[in-house]
């Protein structure tokens, strides 16, 4: 049986739903000593901002059950400096690209995307309102309709590529911040980034995280995720591009029943850099098994 | 640089140096080719998703296809490590970061490690068996004391329970005065150490090597968790992939 | 050394900081088995409504990494049955008895309130206005501002015993909700409830909980808690007794150093029933190594 | 009611049976001398966090102070527990529920069991061999088949590999024109097989009790996670703590 694993997120097109999640794989480099990217759906790019940025102190990361926080603090080499070195790379990869923005103003975010759009590697733009380790950028815009109604509007107006906002799990009701998406003209949301969370050293009474608190990911939050995805997919419609604690390709798969048009992979390509082959192999397979023949079908295919 | 590989290692033996010390070895042919001094690999101690991460562990041994790591047991991955036996399986990642210089021109290689710090050396000092060496090795009390694959040991205890009383640096301190720009210094161990090591090293204007450790999630450059201060600019270096090793002066510890 | 692990809540005075999470001990009949109650800080009772409930239907939990999901739905007695037959059991018991109340309306939480605050033995009253498994009382009242200060409004006029609101996770300002809760009068919040979460089965497409969605529990959730945790405290001044994925007296002492008065364990009954003993020996234990006289020093004792 | 314990019992085998079941026998004094048939135990398999709750597991047999499981490797949990070796530490909660009544007036016990659903008759036969027992066990194929501690078996396979084409319900229908009301049904199973069985005890109307399953969290009755619906009243029953042992009407299946 021929099998279809493309899948169309707007004008995106992706040679299979498994892509790499911004800040999981830097911009390629590391990665690329495991898998040929061009047979992975998409990369994103660690989120760029307009100047570089060192990133938070260290302690960075910790380990937590069945996850991990970290504050990188979105570290960054800028725009500059992502243009110069790092597309040319890309370009050498063959890799499909999406883009990462964050920013700390609506201009920020509009001027490098208008920027970027002039690169025909970047195929999409993700744009970051939802990253819990800075302030702006990230807590105040990703849970203030608002902002990330205007956001999306201006980004909108900036490029005719794809437009997926990344969303903020830190919230009561994610379908909302989906509906403004949609309204603004965004082409799909992903979700979700991680949730806010800390841990304290018990002898220094101090927290673990120099940032004191961090996002946190990894399968701890897989069953958030889908609850969340499940939210905008039975409530909004738009595509949605789903990741948190996916681990193998039966998580795949699952994202996918919940409303996923295609899945990101953040923390496993930390453990395992092979996961997203593995990934491809297996939800084939699972296609064949139940003679399923565009992966597309299983999206939002819940039995409720 | 090298490859880095994904091997399925086998365990030939995981025997119990002291009170919670393990020597591991295991059988990895392709890892075992390519490692140099002073890499680590970062080791999946289940297969289930707990513990999630893999646990770093420097190289401190390798006899053709076989690596050797020493390691003590401190929580809950290494205690799962120190529970494999012969014939189990290993996954193992590697080998990862850059490791010591050894292609300097140095007479004397002067080797200074605590407790636990003493795992890259047995590799280290097979491949420099040419040069003079000395070992200042520190542990809190006799009854730690490891000498696996060291040569020329003097030893230290926090304790005074053997041999001099006080840290390695201290040690070295007292010794040391007849230092000079032919000797090189290799060190690994607890950070209070290797700041008290820098001091002496700019006094004395030697130059010093350090492997240093840091909390990671990958081991291989993508998830930037192992930053450390550099020194010369105002960035972080990544422990995994500038590192682990690093010119003592280079680093803020 | 004598050290003083008592502490206070409000008018509520408990002989340590250890307390059964309500909905994971039943009405400590078979907890009981177990634990003397009297030498637990306290027990709360499964939610109690002003009529019995049957709960969901089956599939209500499923395990999940490090976490659990449940939709047992506010299964109860009842108020009526409750007061016939479970008080004077924990009466017998003589435990520090705290009860928690669910509720479709503020009609319905006063009604309970009133009728069991003439009962001794219920020394405060957990209102639970974020259980993720029921619509009324749950999703719509937790994430809620004016409904939380409603309640807590209308709660504190017809009891003068210990308020204690129980709040939501699933939202992006905890300490709003702590804020609301302190100024109409509540004593102190417990926090957190469960976050949302579901899985699916990808053979049937179905949700796994029959409910579609469960709340997560567990030590998965542990770093969600203390963030929120750690939120409230740095906001507000008000007490917070800590909850979510405590598994050890390790974790007490985390979560009181992240805020916490007193601590609520759950999900570690079903699996170590006897943990509430070990937790309490453990505190003790490093309050000896640690020089601390009495346990509140460590509430909120954070070095950020 | 009988006192639950909580025993950090000793494995002394876990002997692979066939291709995905394994016989555990553990050193276990304090619930052996308590437990009853049709009785259960939940079990931690790990010492970490992970899997976090316990695995529920029907008492099979018990041998002076040993107690025996009979379990499928299905998920991560039996497959943890499979890995138990002699001398390893098990964290065991038991005796829970409500086990099989062999109290009242039958004359011969019929039992039919499913697969894996053999599991608590071999302690169950024990208790009744003053009785005429015939049993009735059906597998998915002849490699599957498991006699460990029954009698009188007549078997039946999905793929008629060996004796009865069909299950193990085809089976007793097809022979069982001679039961009457001196018979009891006592059975465990996929639930599309119990339901299966209902509707012959009810035409038949023979007493049959089964013991069910269902995913559990405490084992003991206090997080109502392993509900099922009761026939009589409009309520739930607790499968931990009223069953695991239900007569077959009490219960919608
Ligand atoms: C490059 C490198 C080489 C190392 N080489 C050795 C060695 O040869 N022998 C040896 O005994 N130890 C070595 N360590 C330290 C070793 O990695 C930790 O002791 C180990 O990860 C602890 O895991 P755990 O699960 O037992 O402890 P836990 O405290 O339960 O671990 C919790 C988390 O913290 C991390 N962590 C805890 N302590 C350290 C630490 N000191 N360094 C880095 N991460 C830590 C763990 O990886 C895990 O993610 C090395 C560390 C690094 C970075
Ligand atoms: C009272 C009772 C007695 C049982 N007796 C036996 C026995 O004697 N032999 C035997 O092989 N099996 C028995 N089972 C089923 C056994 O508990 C499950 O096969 C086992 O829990 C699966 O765990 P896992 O981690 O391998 O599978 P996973 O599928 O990874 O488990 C995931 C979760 O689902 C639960 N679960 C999965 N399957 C079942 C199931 N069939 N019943 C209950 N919970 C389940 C697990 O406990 C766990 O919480 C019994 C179940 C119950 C309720
Ligand atoms: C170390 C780390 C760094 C991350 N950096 C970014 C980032 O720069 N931009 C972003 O949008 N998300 C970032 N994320 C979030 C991930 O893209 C993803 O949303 C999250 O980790 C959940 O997916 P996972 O559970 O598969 O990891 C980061 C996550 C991790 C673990
Ligand atoms: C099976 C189950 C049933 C619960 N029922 C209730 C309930 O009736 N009322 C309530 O306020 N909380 C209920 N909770 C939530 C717990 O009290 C607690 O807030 C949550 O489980 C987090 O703590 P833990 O991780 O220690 O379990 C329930 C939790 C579980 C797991
Ligand atoms: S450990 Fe991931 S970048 Fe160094
Ligand atoms: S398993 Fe907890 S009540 Fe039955």
């Amino acid at each position: 049986m021929d099998i279809n694993l493309s899948v169309n997120i707007g004008k995106l097109k992706i040679c299979n739903p498994i892509i790499l999640a911004s800040g999981t794989v830097g911009y390629g480099e590391e990665i690329a000593k495991f898998l040929e990217l061009s047979k992975i759906g998409a990369i994103i790019t660690k989120s760029i901002s307009l100047k570089p940025r060192k990133g938070n102190p260290p302690q960075r990361i910790v380990e937590t059950p069945s996850g991990m926080l970290n504050a990188i603090g979105l570290a960054n080499v800028g725009l500059e400096e992502f243009i110069t070195n790092k597309i040319p790379l890309l370009e050498k990869f063959n890799s499909t690209v999406i883009c990462n923005i964050a920013a700390s103003s609506i201009e920020e975010y509009v001027e490098c995307t208008r920027t970027l759009n002039d690169f025909d590697i970047i195929k999409a733009f993700e744009i970051n309102v939802s990253c819990p380790n800075v302030r702006e950028g990230g807590l105040i815009f990703g849970n203030d309709l608002s902002a990330v109604g205007k956001i999306t509007n201006q980004v909108r107006a900036a490029t005719e590529k794809t437009i997926i906002i990344k969303l903020s799990p830190n919230n009561s009701q994610i379908s909302e911040f989906a509906q403004v998406v949609k309204d603004e003209g965004g082409d799909a949301v992903s979700a979700i980034n991680t949730l806010v969370g800390t841990a304290f050293d018990i002898n220094t009474r101090k927290p673990i995280i120099k940032n004191i608190t961090g996002g946190l990911s990894g399968p701890a939050i897989k069953p958030v995720a889908l609850a969340k995805i499940l939210e905008i997919s039975r409530k909004i419609n738009i595509p949605i591009i789903g990741l948190g604690g996916i681990m193998n390709w039966k998580d795949v798969i699952e994202f996918m029943i919940a409303g996923a048009s295609a899945v990101q992979i953040g923390t496993v390509n930390f453990i395992n850099p092979f996961a997203a082959y593995e990934m491809i192999e297996g939800i084939a397979n699972y296609c064949i098994s139940n003679s399923i023949k565009n992966i597309s079908e299983l999206t939002a295919s819940y039995q409720l | 640089m090298s490859k880095i590989i994904i091997e399925n290692s086998i365990v030939e033996s995981n025997e119990r140096i002291n009170s919670n010390v393990y020597l591991l070895k295991v059988t990895s042919p392709e890892i075992a080719s390519q490692i140099g001094v002073g890499q680590f690999c970062n080791i999946k101690v289940s297969d289930t998703d707990y513990p999630l991460l893999r646990r770093p562990l420097s190289i401190c041994d390798v006899e053709d296809d076989k690596l050797f790591f020493l390691y003590q047991v401190v929580g809950v991955g290494t205690e799962i490590l120190s529970r494999k036996m012969k014939g189990d399986r290993l996954n193992i990642l590697g080998p990862l970061g850059n490791g010591f210089n050894i292609q300097d021109d140095f007479e004397t290689a002067i080797i200074v490690a605590g407790g636990i710090g003493i795992a890259p050396f047995p590799f280290l000092i097979k491949k420099i068996m040419n040069k003079n060496i000395i070992t200042y090795v520190g542990f809190k009390t006799k009854a730690d004391i490891i000498d696996y694959g060291l040569k020329n040991c003097k030893y230290s205890t926090d304790d005074g329970s053997l041999d001099f009383k006080g840290t390695c640096v201290d040690l070295l301190k007292s010794e040391g005065k007849t230092l000079n720009s032919k000797c090189k210094i290799f060190a690994c161990g607890p950070n209070s150490m290797l700041r008290n090591l820098k001091e002496f090293c700019s006094d004395k204007n030697i130059t010093c090597e350090v492997s240093l450790e840091s909390v990671m999630a990958c081991g291989f450059g993508i998830c930037q968790g192992c930053a450390v201060e550099s020194k010369n600019d105002d960035n972080y270096k990544l422990v995994c992939k500038d590192g682990p090793v690093f010119n003592i002066n280079e680093i803020k510890i």
